[in-house]
């Protein structure tokens, strides 16, 4: 394996020589590709189909995010923070709002903290079937796509009656909730549950013992657990390299810590790997859902929150595990109602960047799979 | 630890908690060996995060901050250094490899340079970009006007 | 003139093919005839396939343009015809004009020798299986010329990789034909590389060759099997073309009229291809146990199918058509759909009709047959994931080619071993 | 054996000429174009036209042959590699060299020594004389298969297998030259 600190940068400038005299080949892959995720721009250096090396050039999508902050009160800014990773906004929401909370030294009721996790964990599996619908796509498996986005509708139906937004949900508010879960929310989630369950297996059916699909993503984009911590790598793909390591268990968080549940790891710290590790998961959070929903006590669902929030003067560093790995919230306060710095920890970003370290070695054909596997979403990525 | 750190380092280093959250001050000239020594031995392994705050009231403007998380403690630990504007910083691309993109984008939002860093230019915004967006002077309506109407060849991204 | 209509009727009388019989007029009206009837076929597929794959992937497919989107495959036709024609800057002008044609061309001319019935060919050559190996083969010049002269990096790689892949399999394919090949030798007639002659030699030995020498037909059709979905560039070998990696391929930069030409040679090789594998190991134009069940009300049984399928496909489209919501803005929809299922019923009542049963069976076997392998490239297609190259390259080269030695010689040694068992016993004796 | 005649002509002056017009077109634009895959495409053109030659012949196995080989296979091959060397270098080269003078007269006298045989072995004044084909079409496969193969007249056997042996050392020769470690 290759250690990352060893990696030099490329030189992608100099004009690419003839074939037969070098056998190199710059191209260029992005911003506009179908396999990019979006507006990722990838430069490949490449000996025949194989990648030498390769650079990522990224902020296509870049909005500004933290200098907005700065700009607005923290009550303004928490829709703002649905737009970056915009597959899985709840759990945005939840890092964002917990963060402010711990600057107020407030706590959510335990009420809005059970939905919260529902909630997120509804999330989890909505970016993890998105994920596994356009990575299947990427790798030439078209099918898996409609399979995962008709499941994917029934989690979005459920966000859409319980905020009435789909995809940018604004779902927390800072200090609990807004809204009360609608009558007959808990039935719902119950029979999304029960209704998922075969799906995911169906999911398993198309694709884990699949033959080309072993072959393709087996041995695909390796990455050691050394090196993704030297990366700072996380999410699933730290768990599939073998650290079994999740914000959830290691720092609890929002009622975490009440739920029972598994941290399931790889070996190989491949694609496949990274596969199983995400379908795993996704049955985890059927299970702390099921226990969410059981466990539902009730109560009010806001905190006392003072209606024009003024944080005392600090600095608070809170993260939780999304969907693709820490995602922390660093806020400075000046005791001012604007915050005074937001830095946003993003987990694609900080992902990305073992890309190059990834498809070194590998063919063309595996950068759109590792591409796939990282599960980057670039409104994360660029902010 | 603390205490064995400022056993060694003195008065450079000044340990504090906030909220439940651990962070030290650590005076700009201690900070390669610290870092070094946080990783080493008190197996400080994973860098979560490098970001800067702007205070341009101060005479040394810049708070750079290095987060960290130790896996074998479970803990983070907030390292925090103050420097002036267009002073530099060691690059800590040696000691933890995800500190390219991160000291990378501190430079491209404050212009804060790292010295050994491999690659330092931009990241988000256009290698030709003039002005750091996250300084506190920057305006939120600011541009590179030049930049906007020379590449994209419209009068104004606005 | 009446020499010409003589000449013209002198050929019904024949029970040879218009090409062996020497009859120019009537292999005129074979070839406009095969012509027009791939290209409806197609059209068609256009519309099966999406049909079908929509269907597999929990959706509807196209629904508006006409009744359950049948006038779809027409209305894409139209859009592509008038799109607008890019040739890019940097292209070669000539080559890029000409590669499409050079791919359309060797796509309809193999399917001079395909034969749909005993008579129902444009012609039989000697060589034929030969022949369209060698015709097909001259596709990937098409699309290597295609390729290059984009003078762009995702056609470029597209086409190495299809010239490698295309290359690669034909080797594998030739030595599961060759197999096929050796089979008919066992005839009376000896052997022979004759489309026609190829079935019929599977009626002599009643067997089709898919079930000869149990399981060695069985493996060489297997090897054909996966070869062709490589020859034709599909899914789960459609490298050339994969859209997440190459965007698309080799014909990146083709857009509209010269582009749909891609897609009807593409559709046409799938066909042709498919041909091929039916006469050599599904038993062509015959139908079902033409052997063991012959009676003449089997015949009359199974002469009948072709018409009921029909009357069984106009069922379904009335079925449909009264399900269809009853609201006024379905009302033509409905129509439409009642309208398309009383010519299908037509077209099956006239199936029925004695003369044109007897003509007609064999077309419609071979075309059921043929339909069969269509439907499973639209299965792989909503089912696998796509092959990397590497991998591609060793499923040709260390897979299906020692295979395929292996059956070469299995074959002969079982099909000469009366021979050798002669030979065997002389040598002992001796 | 049936006697050929039996056969529809097909073998007329008009297809004839037609053909060698194209093929005699083709191998000029094959040496006069600079851009190597133009000179491909009309080294195809001329393998085509020659296919078609053999099919005129009644020799239909040898068309099929020469469309597999050269145009389908060799000729891809080709056109591969041409793709993979830069075009821009070659348009700048020139394209005759010095010896053209001496090249035209060896063509010269090789064109009339060929006619010069020609007409003397036929014994006749014309150029083309009428000819029969040994072989009918439906019969001139097999009886390729019977001069390579057949107990009696199968007299190339030993060349054939020579040929393909030296075919494989060629390929295993290009294939160590080629690569740097296999």
């Amino acid at each position: 394996m290759t250690d990352p600190k060893t990696l030099t940068p490329l030189d992608l400038d100099t004009p690419d020589k003839t074939f037969l005299d070098a056998n190199e080949l710059v191209i260029n892959m992005g911003p506009q590709h179908p396999a990019t995720h979006g507006v990722l721009r990838v430069i490949l250096r490449l000996d025949g189909e194989k990648v030498l090396g390769l650079e990522c050039v990224i902020g296509y999508l870049h909005r500004g995010v933290e200098k907005i902050a700065e700009n607005r009160t923290y009550t303004m800014f928490n829709p703002y923070v649905d737009r970056m990773d915009y597959v899985a906004a709840v759990s945005n929401g939840l890092g964002y709002c917990e963060a402010v909370e711990k600057l107020l030294s407030v706590e959510a009721p335990p009420r809005a903290q059970y939905i919260r996790v529902i909630l997120t964990e509804l999330n989890r599996i909505a970016s993890h079937q998105l994920w596994l619908g356009t990575h299947a796509l990427d790798i030439g498996a078209i099918t898996p796509l409609f399979y995962t986005f008709r499941d994917r509708e029934e989690i979005l139906k459920i966000f859409e009656k319980y905020c009435g937004a789909r995809l940018t949900t604004h779902a927390f508010r800072i200090g609990g909730l807004q809204y009360e879960a609608y009558e007959g929310f808990e039935q719902d989630v119950k029979n999304f549950v029960s209704f998922v369950k075969p799906k995911i297996d169906e999911y398993e059916e198309l694709l884990t013992t699949n033959r080309i699909w072993l072959e393709r993503t087996r041995g695909v984009g390796v990455i050691s657990g050394k090196d993704c911590i030297a990366l700072g790598v996380t999410g699933p793909v730290l768990r599939a390299s073998g650290v079994k390591w999740d914000v959830r268990k290691a720092l609890p968080y929002a009622n975490y810590g009440n739920f029972d549940f598994e941290i399931p790891t790889g070996q190989n710290g491949d694609t496949y790997d990274r596969y199983l590790v995400r379908m795993v998961e996704m049955r985890q959070s059927l299970r702390i859902i099921e226990q969410a929903v059981a466990g539902i006590p009730e109560g009010p669902i806001m905190a006392k929150v003072p209606k024009v929030m003024k944080p005392p003067v600090g600095e608070v560093y809170h993260s939780i595990e999304a969907p693709k790995g820490e995602l922390g919230y660093f806020i400075v306060s000046d005791g001012s109602t604007q915050p005074y710095r937001v830095r946003v920890r993003p987990p694609s970003f900080v992902n990305l960047q073992a890309l190059d370290l990834m498809c070194r070695g590998q063919l063309v054909a595996d950068v759109i799979a590792v591409i796939g596997t990282l599960d980057i979403v670039l409104g994360e990525v660029d902010r | 630890m603390v205490e064995n750190l400022q056993r060694m380092y003195g008065s450079g280093v000044n340990a504090l908690t906030h909220l439940g959250q651990n962070y030290m001050e650590v005076d700009r000239t201690l900070i390669p060996e610290i870092l070094q020594v946080l990783r080493d031995e008190e197996q400080f392994d994973y860098c979560v995060d490098v970001t800067a705050v702007h205070y341009p009231k101060r005479e040394k403007q810049f708070d750079v901050l290095w987060i960290l998380y130790s896996f074998a403690r479970n803990e983070r630990m907030r390292v925090k250094t103050q420097i002036a504007d267009g002073e530099t910083l060691p690059s800590s691309v040696p000691l933890w490899a995800t500190c390219n993109w991160l000291e990378r984008e501190v430079y491209d939002m404050f212009g804060i340079k790292f010295d050994g860093h491999p690659d330092m230019k931009r990241i988000l915004l256009p290698d030709g970009w003039k002005g750091f967006p996250l300084r506190k002077d920057y305006g939120i309506l600011q541009q590179d006007h030049e930049w906007v109407q020379i590449n994209l060849g419209i009068e104004s991204g606005q | 003139m009446h020499e010409f209509v003589q000449y013209i009727l002198s050929y019904l009388d024949s029970n040879q093919t218009p090409g062996a019989a020497g009859n120019i007029f009537w292999a005129v009206v074979y070839v406009l005839l095969v012509f027009a009837g791939l290209s409806v076929a197609v059209i068609c597929m256009n519309w099966l396939e999406r049909k079908i794959l929509a269907h597999m992937q929990v959706r509807l497919g196209p629904m508006r343009v006409g009744p359950h989107g049948l006038l779809q495959p027409i209305a894409d036709a139209l859009k592509l015809l008038l799109k607008e024609d890019i040739i890019p800057d940097g292209a070669d002008k000539i080559v890029f004009w000409v590669a499409p044609f050079i791919v359309v061309l060797a796509a309809f001319t193999v399917f001079v020798v395909v034969p749909f019935g005993p008579t129902h060919a444009i012609t039989d050559m000697n060589i034929g299986i030969l022949f369209m190996l060698g015709v097909s083969s001259l596709a990937v010049l098409g699309i290597v010329t295609a390729g290059w002269a984009s003078n762009s990096h995702y056609p470029l790689i597209g086409a190495l990789r299809s010239s490698a892949q295309m290359v690669s399999y034909e080797v594998a394919m030739g030595l599961a034909v060759v197999s096929a090949v050796m089979m008919t030798s066992l005839s009376v007639d000896g052997g022979t590389l004759s489309m026609i002659g190829i079935v019929e030699a599977q009626k002599e030995q009643g067997v089709w060759f898919l079930f000869k020498f149990f399981p060695l037909g069985l493996i060489a059709f297997g090897i054909f099997a996966i070869a062709m979905v490589a020859e034709t560039n599909r899914a789960p070998f459609d490298l050339p073309e994969a859209e997440s990696e190459l965007t698309a391929g080799f014909h990146t930069e083709y857009s509209g009229f010269r582009w749909s030409l891609f897609f009807l040679a593409e559709y046409s090789a799938m066909i042709a291809v498919s041909s091929i594998a039916v006469t050599l190991w599904v038993g062509g134009w015959m139908r079902p146990f033409p052997n063991l069940l012959n009676g003449p009300t089997c015949d009359l049984a199974f002469s009948l199918i072709p018409g009921l399928t029909f009357v069984f496909l106009a069922g379904m489209c009335f079925f449909n058509t009264v399900r269809m919501p009853k609201h006024p803005l379905f009302r033509i929809q409905t129509i439409g759909l009642a309208g398309f299922g009383v010519v299908l019923g037509l077209i099956g009542l006239v199936m029925f009709v004695p003369a044109v049963r007897i003509r007609i069976d064999d077309i419609f076997w071979f075309s059921a047959k043929v339909a069969g392998f269509m439907y499973l490239y639209i299965w792989y297609r909503g089912t696998f994931p796509r092959y990397r190259f590497d991998q591609l390259m060793k499923v040709g080269w260390k897979v299906l080619l020692p295979i395929g030695f292996a059956l070469l010689i299995a074959t002969a040694v079982v099909g000469m071993r009366t021979e050798l068992w002669a030979q065997v016993q002389e040598v002992l004796h001796r | 054996m049936n006697p050929v005649t039996a056969n529809p002509p097909v073998a007329t002056p008009f297809f004839f000429y037609g053909l060698a017009a194209i093929m005699l077109i083709g191998g000029i634009l094959v040496i006069t174009r600079k851009n190597a895959v133009h000179s491909a495409m009309a080294l195809i053109t001329t393998l085509l036209a020659q296919a078609a030659l053999y099919l005129m012949l009644y020799a239909p196995f040898v068309a099929g042959v020469q469309i597999i080989l050269y145009a389908g296979g060799i000729m891809v091959l080709f056109l591969f590699v041409i793709m993979l060397i830069s075009i821009e270098r070659n348009m700048k080269e020139r394209q005759f060299n010095r010896q053209w003078l001496v090249g035209i007269v060896a063509a010269a006298g090789l064109g009339g020594l060929l006619i010069a045989v020609y007409t003397t072995t036929t014994k006749g004044a014309v150029l083309f004389p009428e000819g029969n084909v040994s072989y009918v079409e439906s019969q001139n496969t097999q009886a390729i298969a019977g001069l390579l193969f057949d107990r009696m007249t199968g007299m190339y056997m030993f060349a054939f297998e020579i040929a393909s042996l030296l075919l494989l050392v060629a390929i295993i020769g290009a294939v160590v030259m080629a690569k740097k470690r296999i």
